[in-house]
Formats: structure tokens, sequence, C-alpha cells
């Protein structure tokens, strides 16, 4: 809830701000963000087109970005950030949206990949506390039905003793699937 | 025995509309000390003042309360009336019932009351004033001109040929400042040494100004029409009196290889030099740091062996002179902030990426290129020009986030130049917004963009990087939906930030004036008084205000020059007599004063020197504050901050104040 | 002087190697790390991707534990995890609220200040004073340090001085004999965690990197991230189909680099591992005059 | 006419900004309440805040220092020793155990004639809601001396 006069209250622009303390009216649209954006040749939407979107808090507009691919292809690497003369942190935005891009179910279709991959990764995490590789490449096949991708590697990186077949587990797994679940619980919404 | 006369305006109806204002002169009539009291339509017109004055006349007044409007409207006109009448002028008071009263509040008992209320106020103030007269500060008819770029220059010829003395400080061996290292000039093209270099010439052959080169200035006191400045005139090692200016010696000077200032380091020059052809004085100094004679302890000697005038004096050394001034013009101009501050342009690592200012020495007939274009690394020209604007202005996470100002107009203008130069090279420019606001000004923007086919892309760069001799510069295009646009360029020039010289902040302490955090001088008001600084006395002319193109600048320093002669055209200065005062008691020489000089350190002006008092016999009795009645502001903080009211601002004294309060409260 | 030590899962698994040469150069050199009790995963990008205090919850658990084992300096020798466990660090020192929170998650307390050292800090704080007896070859040839993104960006954790042109790594090789040199791409993004599930966008920009370095002689590429490495190393053919050229250069470990200066035998290093041969490099090497 | 409390507020403020805002007010014929009389100072740097004690001993109930904003003084900083001298000061009265809410610390400029008309109306009604202002008066020395005589006769 957003109480405060200063803000309008529903628009995609003032839940970011809120949520991330980034102010989206620093951003002067010169575009140096998109400019060194390694993926911008990628990206359905450039940097400076989202933050512009969600300054301009246009209805109907804001879907755009939360169903764009770009979010997802958004590495986090933070040249957008090292070099933006406004200090407008654009990747913790990003992270905003994505984050809302599940929540209201708006996922690119062509991102799926890159989610089931995340959501393999962290499932391999909640189970053994620590990442299992193959564990999460299994995972992440069934999920994503890629079934043959990288299939060539897995004998070499065996042989070259890479892949541990066995998960390396914390002592008390349940311990770090119960952070899972505190903070699932706390925002009050099933994965 | 005091005789008020209070007199009660009408002012038409705007007053009596809504206050009782004959209620107010009866009752003002009533209090005690006032003789006469009468109420009167119009105050201020011609019967009204005539009123007054025969009222003061007649009725023996010694002072008055003109119960009108606000005195910031009418106060002069009143105290005028108060002093023909052979009152002093500082026995008058105004009432403000108008804006303060009858304006803001309906007709009512409670409106009459306060009106009457201001009245009984101001009558126990006039009951406290004293007579005070116009102070007068003699002035020194002569100018100090710090700074000898464009603005310095005019600022100096104004005041000369309005028949003043000018002194010109300038710390280079050469008057000229960055406009002598200028191309071109936009929105017109013309050659900026053609036209300056007549009016450096112009400084140096005029009677009445003098002309003070490798100089600078180590201290300032006093204030306005009567400061004392301190001047260093650094060891030229060339004694002017005799040097002809031939340039046997530099011609014959061995440290051939020291990069050269004048042409931003894309060029070399010797140890014994003048900055440039058309220096002025064109004699040269020994820049002492790059010297063997200096460096290796005497050795080589060759400048003094060919001086045919004997000039060469390697014992000369920094000298000190003092003199008098009446007013200071600041004229320190700007500088361009240099390499290391762009590490993702590669500013500063990759040869063929410059400055502007670079850019300018590249394209001036008497540059190192002799005016082609050519790129520092190898010496081609460049087929491909990338121009960046915006390079660290208007970026706060470099600290500057203010607009440069003119770097639209020199990047549209470099990039014509270099069209001009080579029709079949293409140039790029990333701009974020064109701030073209000038006369003539974004006509000559469209003009490179239309005739000269300059391509303009609306974006910031991200990146440049050398690759296989080519300059890799990544940028965007807002404009196409925020398409990346890479272009191979041969050179790139980055239009760099304006900053404060780097000096400014040390000549700001010594001149007491204000800066902003980028250190740029601080004008006394940034609307109506953009010139004068908050030290009396001392003015600002050009880019060490702010950034300024050229005819702003010598607009600037024509503002200021008038200030100057303005200053100059009487014999001495008449203030307001509102200024602060240290009490002497009988014998005059004792004072309440302790000493303590807090008033010193809030004094926001430095009026308050401490002065030792001492009896006949020479002994000294005690040190006590005394206020400079030519810098005094008259604000009062000093008499807000004494600890035991030694110290007392005149026409807003603690009498005056403790009895407007009383009479205020106590009806 | 006790010093901490986390893993984090790819030392455990796909960069087993960068594990045991980091440990071959601190056993030479009598430094012993210790390991982090009971340490887990940092949540990498998938954590903060999907899920903000999740992100923070993870790394926030290992930096408690670090706490409660008491150690005072911890060295994070992965540039993901580094990144990771450094910005939560800076958030909860920046953000009580956030602290409070994160604390409820993992049910543990936390000061938050335990020193991070990434790999070159911890060569540069640890191994520099005391290696010079023991470096005995001189790795002799061009190397590209390749940095990334996660140690110089963002600014606020950022593991190095000059973020555009950092020189930490280099000053490693320089050590170890190499001739470090100066080419573009030093932080430019290898793809990282795209490397699943996009892996064409991950053969574009590392086929950019290793492109870049091979056209400026360098004969070896240098990292200190897994991930980086992986994509350099084990992404090879989706690069060689993306350049339409195969651009053989081995990468290595900054671990591997010094080690092979201190004399430890490739094998133990793990070069072996890698996809790429490593042979030219231990080729080159030349013996340090006495 | 209701028998309202009328509070007495004398207004301390400079004249290069406050005064002017209050003349502005006056040329836009902005209403307000008629309880607060302005004394002019040349600028809050001149108040003595002894003045302030004066005027709640004479009968003020409340009272309003104001000048240019920060930044904007006339006298370049006159008003930044004001406020400085009014953070100590208010401290040493809250210190006392004085109503400092009684003392209202503004800027207003010589643009904002709407908000000095609202400082007056809002210190006005606070103060009217405190009603008047008697324990200082009561420590005048004639009541002070009575108090003592009393005390000492019992």
């Amino acid at each position: 809830m957003h109480e405060s006069i200063h803000h309008h209250a529903d628009t995609l622009k003032s839940h970011v701000e809120d949520a991330t303390g980034v102010i989206l009216s620093h951003c002067y649209q010169c575009g140096k963000c998109t400019a060194g954006c390694p993926l911008n040749e990628e990206m359905d939407l450039m940097p400076n087109q989202i933050l512009r979107i969600l300054q301009a808090e246009m209805p109907g507009y804001e879907d755009k970005i939360l169903s764009s691919l770009s979010i997802w292809l958004c590495l986090a690497c933070d040249t957008c950030y090292s070099r933006c003369p406004q200090e407008v942190l654009l990747s913790k935005v990003m992270d905003y949206l994505r984050q809302e891009s599940i929540r209201q179910n708006k996922v690119n279709p062509k991102a799926k990949d890159i989610l089931k991959f995340h959501r393999a990764f962290l499932n391999s995490v909640k189970m053994n506390g620590k990442l299992h590789e193959v564990g999460l490449t299994i995972d992440y096949k069934l999920r994503s039905l890629n079934l043959m991708q990288d299939v060539m590697l897995a004998p070499s990186m065996a042989a070259k003793g890479k892949l541990s077949i066995f998960p390396h587990q914390v002592q008390n797994t349940k311990e770090i699937a119960k952070i899972f679940k505190k903070i699932t619980d706390s925002e009050g919404e099933k994965q | 025995m005091a005789r008020i006369g209070v007199f009660i305006c009408h002012c038409g109806e705007n007053i009596s509309a809504t206050v009782d204002v004959a209620k107010v002169a009866e009752k003002a009539g009533k209090l005690s000390g006032v003789a006469y009291s009468v109420d009167y339509k119009y105050m201020c017109s011609d019967p009204g003042q005539t009123l007054i004055i025969e009222a003061i006349k007649e009725h023996k007044l010694t002072g008055i309360v003109v119960a009108a409007c606000s005195p910031r409207m009418h106060e002069g006109t009143f105290r005028k009336a108060a002093e023909k009448a052979g009152i002093n002028p500082y026995f008058c008071e105004m009432a403000n019932i108008r804006e303060h009263v009858s304006w803001v509040h309906p007709k009512s008992d409670a409106t009459t009351q306060k009106a009457l209320d201001i009245v009984r106020t101001l009558v126990a103030k006039v009951k406290k004033n004293a007579a005070l007269f116009p102070i007068k500060v003699p002035i020194t008819k002569t100018a100090l001109v710090i700074g000898g770029g464009i603005a310095g220059i005019q600022a100096a010829l104004d005041i000369a040929n309005a028949g003043h003395q000018v002194i010109m400080v300038e710390k280079k061996p050469s008057i000229g400042g960055h406009m002598s290292q200028l191309s071109e000039t936009f929105p017109t093209l013309d050659c900026s040494q053609c036209i300056l270099t007549p009016r450096m010439v112009e400084v140096a052959q005029h009677p009445n100004i003098k002309l003070l080169t490798y100089a600078e200035v180590e201290s300032v006191s006093g204030f306005v029409g009567n400061f004392d400045v301190t001047i260093k005139m650094k060891a030229k090692s060339v004694d002017y009196s005799k040097c002809t200016g031939c340039g046997a010696c530099w011609q014959k000077c061995p440290s051939k290889k020291i990069p050269d200032e004048f042409n931003e380091g894309m060029g070399f020059r010797t140890a014994i030099y003048s900055p440039f052809p058309q220096a002025v004085p064109n004699k040269p100094v020994i820049d002492r740091l790059n010297c063997t004679y200096f460096t290796k302890g005497g050795k080589c000697g060759l400048c003094k062996k060919v001086c045919p005038a004997d000039a060469i004096n390697y014992d000369a050394v920094d000298e000190f002179i003092d003199v008098k001034v009446g007013a200071i013009i600041t004229a320190t101009g700007f500088d361009l902030k240099h390499a290391d501050f762009f590490p993702e342009y590669g500013y500063g690592k990759f040869k063929d990426v410059i400055d502007g200012m670079q850019f300018e020495r590249l394209a001036s007939a008497s540059g190192p290129t002799a005016g082609e274009i050519r790129r520092p690394s190898d010496g081609k020209i460049p087929e491909k020009i990338v121009f960046v604007a915006c390079a660290g202005s208007r970026d706060k996470a470099k600290g500057i986030e203010y607009c440069s100002k003119i770097c639209c107009m020199y990047t549209a203008k470099h990039a014509m130049l270099y069209k001009h130069k080579n029709h079949e090279g293409k140039a790029y420019v990333f701009y974020m917004d064109i701030r073209a606001a000038g006369k003539d000004y974004d006509e000559f923007v469209r003009r490179a963009i239309e005739e000269d086919e300059v391509q303009y892309i609306r974006g910031r760069v991200s990146r440049i990087y050398e690759k296989n001799g080519k300059l890799i510069v990544k940028g965007v295009d807002t404009l196409m939906n925020g398409e990346p646009v890479d272009i191979e360029a041969d050179m790139v020039v980055l239009a760099t930030a304006v900053v404060a010289n780097i000096e400014a902040e040390s000549l700001a302490q010594k001149l007491h004036i204000s800066y902003n955090k980028h250190k740029f001088f601080a004008e006394a008001h940034p609307k109506l008084k953009p010139v004068e600084t908050n030290t009396a006395g001392i003015m600002l002319a050009g880019a060490c205000q702010s950034a300024k193109d050229i005819p702003e600048s010598v607009s600037q320093a024509s503002a200021s020059a008038s200030k100057a002669i303005g200053l100059f055209s009487s014999n001495e200065l008449t203030r307001e007599p509102i200024v602060a005062v240290v009490n002497r008691l009988p014998p005059s020489q004792y004072t309440t004063c302790t000493g303590c000089l807090l008033c010193q350190e809030v004094c926001p002006y430095h009026a308050i020197e401490s002065e030792e008092i001492k009896d006949r016999g020479g002994n000294l009795i005690k040190v006590a504050a005394k206020v400079n009645a030519g810098l005094c502001q008259g604000c009062g903080t000093c008499v807000a901050m004494c600890r035991n009211k030694s110290i007392d601002l005149q026409g807003f004294s603690n009498d005056q104040m403790m009895s407007e309060v009383m009479a205020l409260l106590n009806s | 002087m006790r010093i901490g030590y986390y893993p984090g899962c790819s030392l455990e698994g796909s960069s087993k190697e960068y594990n045991d040469s980091l440990f071959a150069v601190a056993e030479k050199c009598g430094i012993t790390l210790e390991v982090i009790k009971d340490w887990s995963c940092c949540g990498a990008s998938a954590a903060h991707n999907l899920n903000h205090n999740l992100a923070l919850a993870l790394p926030a658990r290992t930096l408690a534990l670090a706490e409660k084992q008491g150690l005072e300096e911890i060295v994070v020798p992965c540039a993901a995890c580094y990144s990771r466990i450094a910005s939560t660090k800076h958030e909860i020192t920046n953000n009580i609220a956030a602290k409070t929170k994160i604390e409820g998650f993992i049910e543990l307390k936390l000061s938050a200040n335990v020193k991070i050292l990434t790999v070159f800090g911890f060569l540069q704080k640890y191994i520099f004073p005391v290696v010079d007896g023991h470096i005995v070859n001189k790795l002799n040839q061009k190397a590209a340090c390749y940095y990334g993104c996660l140690y110089s960006r963002p600014k606020e954790i950022a593991a190095v001085e000059q973020i555009e042109n950092p020189m930490e790594m280099d000053e490693v090789l320089a050590k170890a004999g190499a001739t470090p040199i100066d080419w573009a791409f030093k932080t430019e993004c290898c793809g990282a965690g795209l490397s699943v599930s996009r892996t064409d966008i991950v053969a574009k920009l590392s086929g950019e990197i290793i492109e870049d370095a091979a056209d400026r002689g360098a004969e070896s590429i240098v990292v200190a991230c897994p991930m980086c490495h992986m994509n350099l190393d084990m992404r090879r053919p989706e690069i060689k189909k993306t350049l339409k050229k195969d651009i053989n250069i081995p990468v290595l470990f900054i671990t591997q680099a010094l080690g092979l200066s201190m004399g430890i035998p490739a094998n133990k290093l793990g070069l072996n591992k890698h996809y790429v041969p490593t042979d030219k490099v231990v080729n080159c090497m030349v013996k340090m005059e006495a | 006419m209701s028998e309202q409390f009328e509070p007495k507020i004398v207004a301390f403020v400079c004249n290069w900004c406050t005064y002017a805002g209050a003349d502005l007010a006056g040329t836009s014929r902005t209403k307000y309440a008629t309880n607060v009389s302005i004394i002019r100072f040349p600028c809050t740097g001149r108040i003595d805040f002894m003045l302030l004690m004066k005027a709640f001993e004479n009968g003020a109930d409340g009272i309003i220092v104001s000048g240019c904003h920060p930044n904007d003084c006339h006298y370049t900083s006159g008003n930044f020793h004001a406020r400085r001298r009014w953070i100590v000061f208010r401290s040493v009265l809250d210190f006392m155990g004085f109503d400092t809410d009684r003392i209202t610390f503004s800027w207003v400029s010589a643009a904002e004639g709407t908000k000095w008309a609202g400082l007056v109306d809002e210190t006005t009604e606070k103060i009217r809601t405190k009603g008047a202002f008697t324990e200082f008066k009561n420590l005048d020395v004639e009541t002070t001396n009575r108090m003592i005589d009393e005390e000492l006769a019992k």
C-alpha cells in the first residue's frame, strides 16, 4: 500500500521506486545505458526505453515492459550503472521487473527457458543447500525439454572430473529449505 | 524633549477603507512626546509633503513618523521632505499601515488598533533616533584587472578609454587567454586571432594601462575604493627593458622538446619561449623547471651568449610590488576538464581521443598542423571523426551537474570546420540536447546539419576503445528506439566540461569573494547584480563566474567596467550610514569593548579590525574592535553577537529596537 | 591471522581446478585457508533474478556462519559469489530494515563486518609478501587478463581500483613473469548465467572477448571467475561456430598461472581439466636464472 | 463577537526577505489574522534573542522570527548566524522548561507572500490554542518581590 500523496497510487513506476529506492525521474534519456549494454542487439526493448516507459506512466505501456524479453536477458553486468551520468541503478530495477513479471504471469514466452534455468538452479540450492550441477542440468532439461542440449559435454566433463554425480550438501539441508519457506511465506505467495 | 509629528496617510482609500485613520491620528496625538498628529489623503503627493514640511517648521518637530505604505516604497521620499524642512533625514520613520494592515485585514476595530500599535512602535523608535550622516570614502581611481583573456582585455580597455588607470595582471607570459588559441569563432566563423590581436596590442600600448605579465595577485586587503594589492612578479629571467624580442634566444635554445601549452601539448616549445608568434608582449621568459641552466646547475647558458641585447638575467628573482586600486575586476577564465576523467572514453590513453581545445589548435592556421586537421597519432587526415558533446558536463556521476553552455556551439563549429576542410569525410556528433539559444546560433547548428551534412545522433556514447588503428565508438541513437550505433572512427573529439580555473579558489579567498561548489565565483545577485560580487568594489567578468562564450564574456566585461567607471565618476564614495560602531566613552579612547573579537569572526564583510588603544604615553590600554565603515554593510550580526553590547548598529540600535518592542506591547 | 575460505558451488564441481590450484599456491607459501563450516550457495544470478529476499538471505547465511566461526576475513575466489556476498554486505550495512528482516529469515545474528577478499586481493595481501622465493619459472608469454563484470561493477562493491581498466590481475601475471597486454575487453560481459539457457548469446559475447585477445597477440587468457572460465573455455565449439574461426587460446585461472611460475606441476593445478589444451602455456615457461 | 482569546504576537523579521514578503502579501491583498505585528530588522543576524525574552516579559504570547532562506541572505550569512544562535537558544530555553513552541522560526522570502499569510494564521491559531502566556510575565520584579515576601511571611 502506498499512502504517500506524492506517488501516483498504483503505477508500475511508483512500485518500482518504492521497492528499489531508484528514482526514475533521474534518468534524462541520454541512452548511455543502451549504448554500452552487451545485449542491446538481442533486446526487444532497450534499457533506456524501459526507463522511459516507466517514467511516462502511460496506461497500457507497462505490460510492454513486463512481457518483454529484455528484462530476462539483462545479465545484471551493471555496465549501464557504472557509466550512467545520473547514477540510475538499472539492474535493481530489472530485478524488480522480473519478479513482477512472474507475479503478474506475464513472462515472455521466449524467456521461459531462462526462467526455468533460474528455477532449476534455486531448486537445486533448496534441496542441497548448494548447487548440484548434474542435478541442475537434469532438472533444467526436464523443465525446458531441451533434452539434447550440451549432451556432448557431459561425458567429457565427467572424464575431467568436473561432474559429481552425487550432490555436495550442507549438513542440514532442512535449514536452507526453511529459509526458502520463510521467505515465501513472508511474501504470501506460492511458488 | 522630543517633539514628534505623526502623519497618517489615507492613500486614497487604500488605508482609510479599513482603518479608521481619524481615530488613529487622534490617539497618536495623545502619545507621549507627540506634538502634532494629522491625517491626510495622499501624504506622498506634493501637497502632502508640503504639509509635512510646514508642520515640522511650525511645530518645531524633532522627528516624524509617516504612517502610510511600506518604507521600501517611500522612505526616501519622506526623508527628503524631512531634510527639506531642516531636520536630519534619519529622524523620519515610516509605519507600514498599508501593506501590513489595511490591505491584509478587513475593516474592524482590531485593524485600526493594529495600525495604532504600529504607529506607537515607530514613535517610540524615532524618539531614540540619532542624526546620521552619509559616510564618505575616498576613491583611488585605478582598477586592477586580474586575467588577460578577452574579458580582462575588454574590461581594461573600457576603463582605460574612460580615462582611468588600469593595472592588468596576467599569469602567463602573454595576454590573449583561451581566445588566442581558438581557430575560428561561432557563429560567424571569423578568425579568432584576427579579431583579438589588435585588442591585445591596444592593451600593451594604451597610456592608461599598466600591463604586468607573468605575474600573480599575492594578497589583497582594504575595501571598495581603497584596496591594497600585492602583486608577485615572477622572475622572467629576461630584462624586458633590454629585450627586443628578436627571437635569437629561442631559436638557439637546445631544450626543444617541452610540450607546448599553447598547442595543448600537440607541439613542442623551447625552455626560453614566447608562447605564440602574436604574443603580447612578444618577449620571452625562461621556464626554469625545464631549462638546462637551472636544472643542471649552470650548464648551457646558450641564450645569454646569443642575446644581442644582453637581456638574459639568470639571477632574476620573484619581485613583489604593492599597488593601490579602487576597484578590482576578476577575469580569470576557465579550464577544460582534462585527461583521466574519462576512463570509458580512453581520454588520455588513446592519442586520437582529444578535447575541444586541442581540436581548435589542429584547425588553427597557426597550430601544429598549420590548420590541416590531422590526427595526433600518425598525422593522417581522419576520414571519420566523431564529436561527443556533454563529455563530463551534465554528468552527476562525475561530479559536474551543470551544462557547460559553449560545447553545443563549438562542436557544431568543429564539425563544420572539419567538413569544410575534408569534403569527403564523415562527421558525427553525439549529443543529448542542442542548446543554441544565442543570436544566429541555432541557424548555425542547422547549417552544420543541413548544408555541411554533419550527422547528428541523439544519444550518449558509452565507450570508446581502440582496435587496429581505429577508435570504436559505441553509441546509441535514442531517436531510433535506442538503436545501438557503433562507429569506427579515426579520431574522436570530446567536448569536455568547462571547469573553474584551477587557482580560482585560492584567488577567491584572497579577495574574500564567494564561489559555488564548482569553484565558479558567485555574483552578488543572480539576476539584478550579475557582475558584482558580495564584496563591494570587486566585479566579475567572463568565464570565472560561469561558462560563457566570447560575446557574453565581452558583454559582462563591459558591464563590470561600467561599474568601475561609475565608481570612479566621483571623488568620494557616499554610503548609507547604517553601519555598526563600537562605543567610545569619555575620555575618548575608552570603550566597554573587551576585545574578544567575536564580532570579527561573524562579520560577513571582514569589516571589523582590532585596534590597540593607547594612552598618551603610548602605553597599551586595551585591544578593542573597530568597524571599517567602508566595508560594513549594516547587517548587524555583530551586534547580536556582542557579549556586552559594546557594538551597535546605527539606525537599528539596541535602544531603538528595545523601545519598539516595549511600545508595541504596552499600549 | 586466520583466513576464512568460501569456495562456492562451482569450485566443488565444474571449476574444481580453480579450488585445487588456489590451495596448491597457498600451501606452497605456507598459508592455510579455513573453510567456512556448512557454507551454502550464494544464490548466484538465479536468486537476485527471482527473489530479492532470497538473494540477500543466502549470502547472509554464509556471512553469519563466518562470524560465528570467528573469522574476520574470508577469501571468495568465485566472482559471482564475491559479487553476491559483497553486495549483500553492502545492503545490510546500509539498510537496517533489510538487516533485521534477513536476520529473521536466516535465524542468525549478523554484524556484517567480515572482510571479503577476492582471489587477487588475497594473492596481493598474503601471497605477494612471501612468494618471491617460490617463483622458479617465468611464464614467458603475453597474457590477457580478463576481469569480467562482477569484480568491477557495480562501483559500490568494485574489487578493483580502476573500473574501466583494472590492473590487479595484471600485477599478479607480471609477478609470474608473463607480459600482461592492454586490450579492450577486460571488463566486458561474457554472458554469465545465460550459459545454459541462451548459449547463442554467450557464444557471441565470449567470442568477441576471445577474438580481441587473439587479435592483440595474447597467448593465454587469465580469469578469476568460474563462470567466465566455463564460458570462454567450455563454450569454445559454439564460439567457433559464431566467429567462424577457431581460436585456441587457452584460458587459465589466475591461480594456475601463478602456480605454474611457482613450479607446481600442471596436473596438480588441474590444467588437464580444461577443454582448450594448455600445453602452450606449460611449454612457454623458462626457468628463472638463480 | 465570541470571547475567543486573541493572542499578541510579535514578528521579528529581516528587511530584505520576510518584510518584503509581508509587503507582497499586502500588494496581493492576501488576508490574514491581525494578531501579528512586525518589527523590522536589517537582517535576522541582527536579532538579539534577549529581545524575544523582553517581548514575552512585556506581554507577548507568541513570537515569529523569520528571514531569508538559507543561502539567500542579503548579507550572505546573517541568517546562518541567526539559525545557529536559535538552535542554542532553543535548547537553553527548553532546558529551563520554557515552552519553545511559542517561538516560530521560519524562512519567508520576498516572493512568499502567501507563505507569510499562512505562517501568521498558523502561528495565531497555535498560540490561541495554547492560551495566554503568563508564566514569564509573573516573573517581573514587582511580582517576584511580592512572591518572595509572601513566602517569607509564611
